[in-house]
């Protein structure tokens, strides 16, 4: 896989021509730039808290990691522009897709707690959770169904004349499934204002790309649905900004879906109870040691972008500071109770009745009073 | 006033609707220059404009999804599905999107979600589906049947305006077959409350859908024949259910049969009998009965499909039983 | 759309390259040549016989027509080796196709008119059937469902080594469906000797393939797959055969899966109720004059291929003929009998028992009998 | 000999007839080289090949849909959900064509699809799910659920040698915590019969899957603390559901409780209910009770979680209420 960090179309021939060279990440301010260095190194030292609280077995449920891909996360959720609401889907590995969206620490580590005060009150698992104000939507586990659901909302940003667009992820295994095609066609032909971005880590679980596809890229599926399908080196965070930007700025012109397949690799197992017996040896050492996109962007940073160490430093400490401070707080907070449960399935009625053995009301039994023993009863 | 069949009570709550409120809008295969299998959306396009009248590619899934997408933006979806039958392809979507929405993640997601159902009409297998039974299952769907064209348009307006996901069903062989006057004005019927088609004391048949119409003329052939005065229950929302009206039925006349067009195993009777065992037990006189389709898929040729379904002579053979037990 | 008679593939990006320049159909022998023309003169005339029978409301449900599609549906399946076992999943408008796997018109007017004696006895509509023997599946209604089975059908002919390729056709509102994507990809992965033939006739239903995709054509979908995808005139029955025989060499060579984009035309609305409204003025006498199928191909036999007048003459009749034969002998068929409704649900039990009030049997009322009141019992 | 767990009752199945039978295979996602999400099909792959052990692309409608037509040639193919959560995404290829394959086209379509199913394991809303309910509506397919480790074997036999298309749902909180000695030799558990998993007097607890345990460990404290003499059904099979059973256990003790995993409205329960009021109505002295988990998604805090489903202590309460009623 390409460890180059320019970006382009897979293959000339994928789709419509878009203006594939222009590079928006040139007029990203110096502050921008130590942003996304930031976001990127959250992600990492938040995952690896998470990591320590696992361990801990403070944390409820399985620990999904996406080490080595923070550049595609983060590079591309930071196209979008949240001045205007645009809106992102991500999936389990987009933890740094959420944070620059604007979801908080202290969040992640009650949704992974299982905390009462965490943003779903310990509905719902790690990060499978969304906020309509900031712009993110909660997945669901079934892979796929999210790219229909952007389709809808990004129909609606067009069909309101909102100048908003939504960004969808799907993993290379996602790809497979019957709601991806759908969606993407849907959104496709009604140009939705959508973007629709393959991580393509190399695998699925256990799954190989190989065995998940015989397509020779992911950006070749564009062509079945006519939109633009590009590649990009996505642990190259500039690259990833660039692509996303163009097929950003493409929505909010009114042209509709392109589909960007960004090359990473997942260095952890599927999740973090996975030991990689399947990954062939040497692969995950080798993306370790020459493609980490935090070691890739630190050295652009200082050698090219006139960053400094000390700059960066304070922002690791900043991120130290800020994981620590959220865990104190994520780990006083209280496990959610029973009866919240009831709560909030329907929007009315607004709770479902208890059931009657558990709560001790009027139970089936106790009002079996039949007055008139077994003749007929007129009442 | 003029009488309005079931179609086109469906139809007037879909314009009123969009009328009222401009976040609805339709979507669904076919339903805009053609106005849809049935010609339910006819008209529409013409009146509302492509933006508000979209025709989908075939992708059940995806137009459930993206009116939950939508909806979840404020807008109020209504999907067509061609055939009812077809809903089966956006059963994930329904039941572990859709339905779970407001409960794991807040997000509104005020969809309706319709189409032809049912049978008598030598449809097939795939065209005469009561998928009902396979949605009762599933917490955060709400579940409307309409079997008058009254009900009709208002449960239509009712689960357009409802804030949380509803399927509503309609019945293929009531669209034409079947109309009345209509009240004036802006007609909405809550979800969640039945329907006493019919007042009896001997004995209570509690249905919905198209047998609705076949307990009411087993009622009156009971009547006559037999001297029994039977009570037609039309529960009309079969999620939430109105246990109300269901024990207030059993309890009156102590002698209670369901009547299901769907297959007998797993269908929504088991529930009704679960209910009606746990809060009317004392009460009940003698068994409740179930009149359902046998459990086959639904045959096409005439003989076989009429063989299959409930007749309004199976409500009058098992309804005498009920009443002699 | 293309009224030339090679075929070739889409663009020649579309997949993998293949030999696309054989011309199979000329190994025919004139005796094959006439019977490709036998069948696709039945398939119209059998269909005008169903409208006199749908006329006169003998047909149970609706009447669907593959009126100028016969070259398409009757060219694909010819390309299939019989002799060896191939097998196809037809559509609703591959009558052509399911006569030449050898259903007879008898089978197809008892299907129409809901026989007892049908090949599904009444069960199912129209052409839903299937023979094992003959090679030919029954599809159901719901869109796409046949590409996953017919990916299992030819996964099955690749596990145990046999020399058999199948053939699946999808309408162009078809590939909409996630069905398709699924079904397709699993056997392009599994490189499974399938053949995969959308039909695009311009239309589903009333809605226009500009509706359905934004790709530019159909086969362009194959790249999606990693398979070649060609596209060929589905109005030339003999570039239809070239095509889709090539395809079958592929697959029986091991080579996998092929998407066939045929071009065709629904003269007829999707079903005999259907007054196409929506299609614009002109369009269908246009494809009627110019472009149907018969005539080309009479054209062709007449032309450059040796025909005689007397030879078509004589095939026409033993076709009036044949469809006499069969309809006397359909509508003297009896109908089903109900009861014969509750068999064959299950291997075991082999039918089910009738509902207790229909057949007078023991019921659930009548076995009432507790013999001790209302006291414990026990038995 | 020694005793054996759930999860490898399972894999003995499935490897014992793979050996015995050649049109054997099994696919699914990631079954192959790791094994499966809970690792089942452990060793599968190095014993039996890439031809037999099929990794598939993440499509269930494929999965479904290829075994499928891989049955109709001759072929036994057993399909494994990573999480039966995700059948869902094949439901329309379960219910419309593999449940009709036989009755409208006379072919056979002997598959078998399995999965992790159930709660109680902190899995959230979409990795706990117990779908049987969605199931038990459709003729033409086959639904068992195990609870011990020789049925999960037995039945799994049975399922593969079944010419019928089988759901066998397996119960992952069972997986790794309950084993016992197997019969030895060919152990083939017949689909379609309950097991008498207590004998009782007083009450009879009608349950399948896991919450079988928790209602033994019920019986077992009402016997001790209340003198109760408790009976358990294990139903094993769901559809086709064993009614001699059901009846045989009710005319028995003449009060019944039903307990299941699943959400109450639209659960089996009904069913149930609905059988033995019209087969037994007259030997029933208590309404039929049920303890299940409350309609809601199931969410994934452990509170939560366990304030939704059923637990033992509910059962000991409605058994108390039931037997003193
Ligand atoms: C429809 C569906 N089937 C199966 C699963 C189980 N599952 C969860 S994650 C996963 C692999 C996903 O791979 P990919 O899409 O490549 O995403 P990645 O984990 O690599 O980011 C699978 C099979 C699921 N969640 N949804
Ligand atoms: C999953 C599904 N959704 C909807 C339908 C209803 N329907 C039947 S045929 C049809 C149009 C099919 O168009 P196409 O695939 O192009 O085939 P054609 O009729 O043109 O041969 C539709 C929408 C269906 N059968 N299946
Ligand atoms: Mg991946
Ligand atoms: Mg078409």
């Amino acid at each position: 896989m390409a460890a180059s960090r320019t970006s382009g179309r897979a293959r000339p021939r994928g789709g419509r021509l878009t203006a594939g060279d222009e590079r928006p990440s040139a007029q990203l301010t110096h502050a921008q730039r130590l942003e996304l260095y930031y976001y990127m190194r959250l992600t990492r030292s938040l995952e690896e808290r998470l990591v320590n609280l696992y361990r801990q077995t403070k944390v409820v449920g399985g620990l999904f990691r996406s080490l080595g891909q923070e550049a595609d996360a983060v590079g591309s959720a930071y196209a979008l522009d949240r001045t205007k609401g645009d809106f992102l889907s991500p999936l389990i590995r987009n933890l740094g897709s959420m944070l620059v969206q604007g979801a908080k620490p202290l969040e992640i580590l009650r949704q992974y707690m299982a905390k009462g005060d965490s943003p779903t009150r310990g509905r719902e698992l790690n990060i499978h959770f969304g906020d309509l104000e900031r712009g993110f939507i909660g997945q669901i586990s079934h892979l796929g169904d999210m790219v229909p659901v952007m389709a809808g909302v990004t129909l609606s940003f067009k069909m309101r004349g909102e100048d908003r667009v939504g960004l969808v992820y799907v993993g290379d295994g996602a790809t497979s499934t019957g709601a991806f095609h759908e969606g993407i066609n849907f959104a496709a032909v009604q140009r939705c204002p959508l973007v629709v971005i393959v991580e393509n880590n190399g695998y699925a679980y256990s799954t190989p790309t190989s065995k998940q596809t015989a397509a020779a890229s992911f950006a070749d599926k564009a062509l079945a649905y006519g939109i633009p399908g590009e590649r990009a080196d996505g642990n190259d965070v500039l690259a990833v900004y660039d692509v996303t930007k163009r097929a950003v700025d493409r929505a909010r012109r009114g042209e509709g879906v392109t589909l960007i397949e960004l090359l990473t690799y997942r260095r952890k197992g599927h999740a973090e109870h996975d030991n990689q017996s399947y990954v062939p040896p040497g692969e995950i050492e080798r993306w370790e040691r020459t493609n980490d996109p935090l070691d890739r962007y630190v050295k652009v940073l200082l050698d090219e972008l006139g960053a400094t160490r000390g700059e960066l430093a304070a922002i690791d400490e900043r991120v130290q500071s800020e994981i620590d401070a959220a865990t104190e707080l994520a780990e006083a907070s209280p496990a959610p109770e029973g009866p919240d449960a009831l709560r909030g399935v329907y929007a009315d009625p607004p709770t479902m009745a208890p059931l009657w053995y558990r709560e001790g009301i009027g139970s089936a039994v106790s009002q079996h009073e039949r007055p008139a023993g077994w003749g007929t009863y007129h009442g | 006033m003029a009488e309005t069949t079931y179609l086109e009570a469906i139809r007037q709550a879909l314009f009123e609707e969009m009328e009222r409120d401009p976040n609805v809008f339709i979507l669904g295969e076919d339903i805009g220059v053609y106005g849809g299998a049935f010609k339910v959306t006819e008209g529409l396009l013409a009146k509302f404009g492509e933006q508000r009248v979209i025709d989908t590619p075939i992708s059940e899934a995806a137009i459930v999804g993206a009116a939950a997408g939508a909806a979840h933006m404020g807008m109020r979806p209504v999907c067509e599905m061609q055939f009812i039958d077809f809903i089966s392809c956006a059963y994930d979507m329904l039941t572990n999107y859709v339905a779970t929405a407001r409960y794991r993640a807040f997000l509104p997601c005020p969809i309706v979600v319709r189409g032809p159902s049912g049978g008598y009409v030598r449809g097939g297998p795939f065209h005469s589906q009561n998928p009902e039974a396979a949605f009762l299952h599933t917490p955060g769907l709400k579940i409307v049947y309409p079997a008058t064209a009254s009900d009709a348009k208002g449960l239509l307006k009712a689960a357009i305006r409802d804030d949380d996901p509803v399927l509503y069903f309609e019945h293929k062989y009531l669209y034409r077959r079947i109309k009345e006057e209509l009240p004036e004005g802006d007609h909405v019927v809550p979800i969640g409350k039945a329907r006493l088609a019919r007042e009896g004391r001997d004995l209570s048949i509690i249905t919905y859908a198209a047998t609705v119409w076949k307990a009411l003329e087993a009622a009156e052939q009971l009547e006559k024949e037999d001297g029994l005065s039977v009570e037609v229950l039309d529960l009309r929302s079969l999620l939430p259910m109105d246990d109300e009206a269901i024990i207030a039925t059993a309890k009156k006349t102590n002698r209670v049969m369901i009547v299901h067009e769907d297959t007998r195993t797993g269908g929504v009777a088991g529930e009704v009998t679960a209910r009606l065992n746990e809060h009317a037990f004392e009460w009940l006189d003698a068994p409740i009965l179930r009149v359902t389709a046998a459990d086959v898929p639904l045959p096409y040729a005439p003989p076989l499909e009429d063989y299959v379904l409930p007749q309004t002579s199976d409500i009058v053979t098992v309804a005498r039983r009920l009443a002699a037990y």
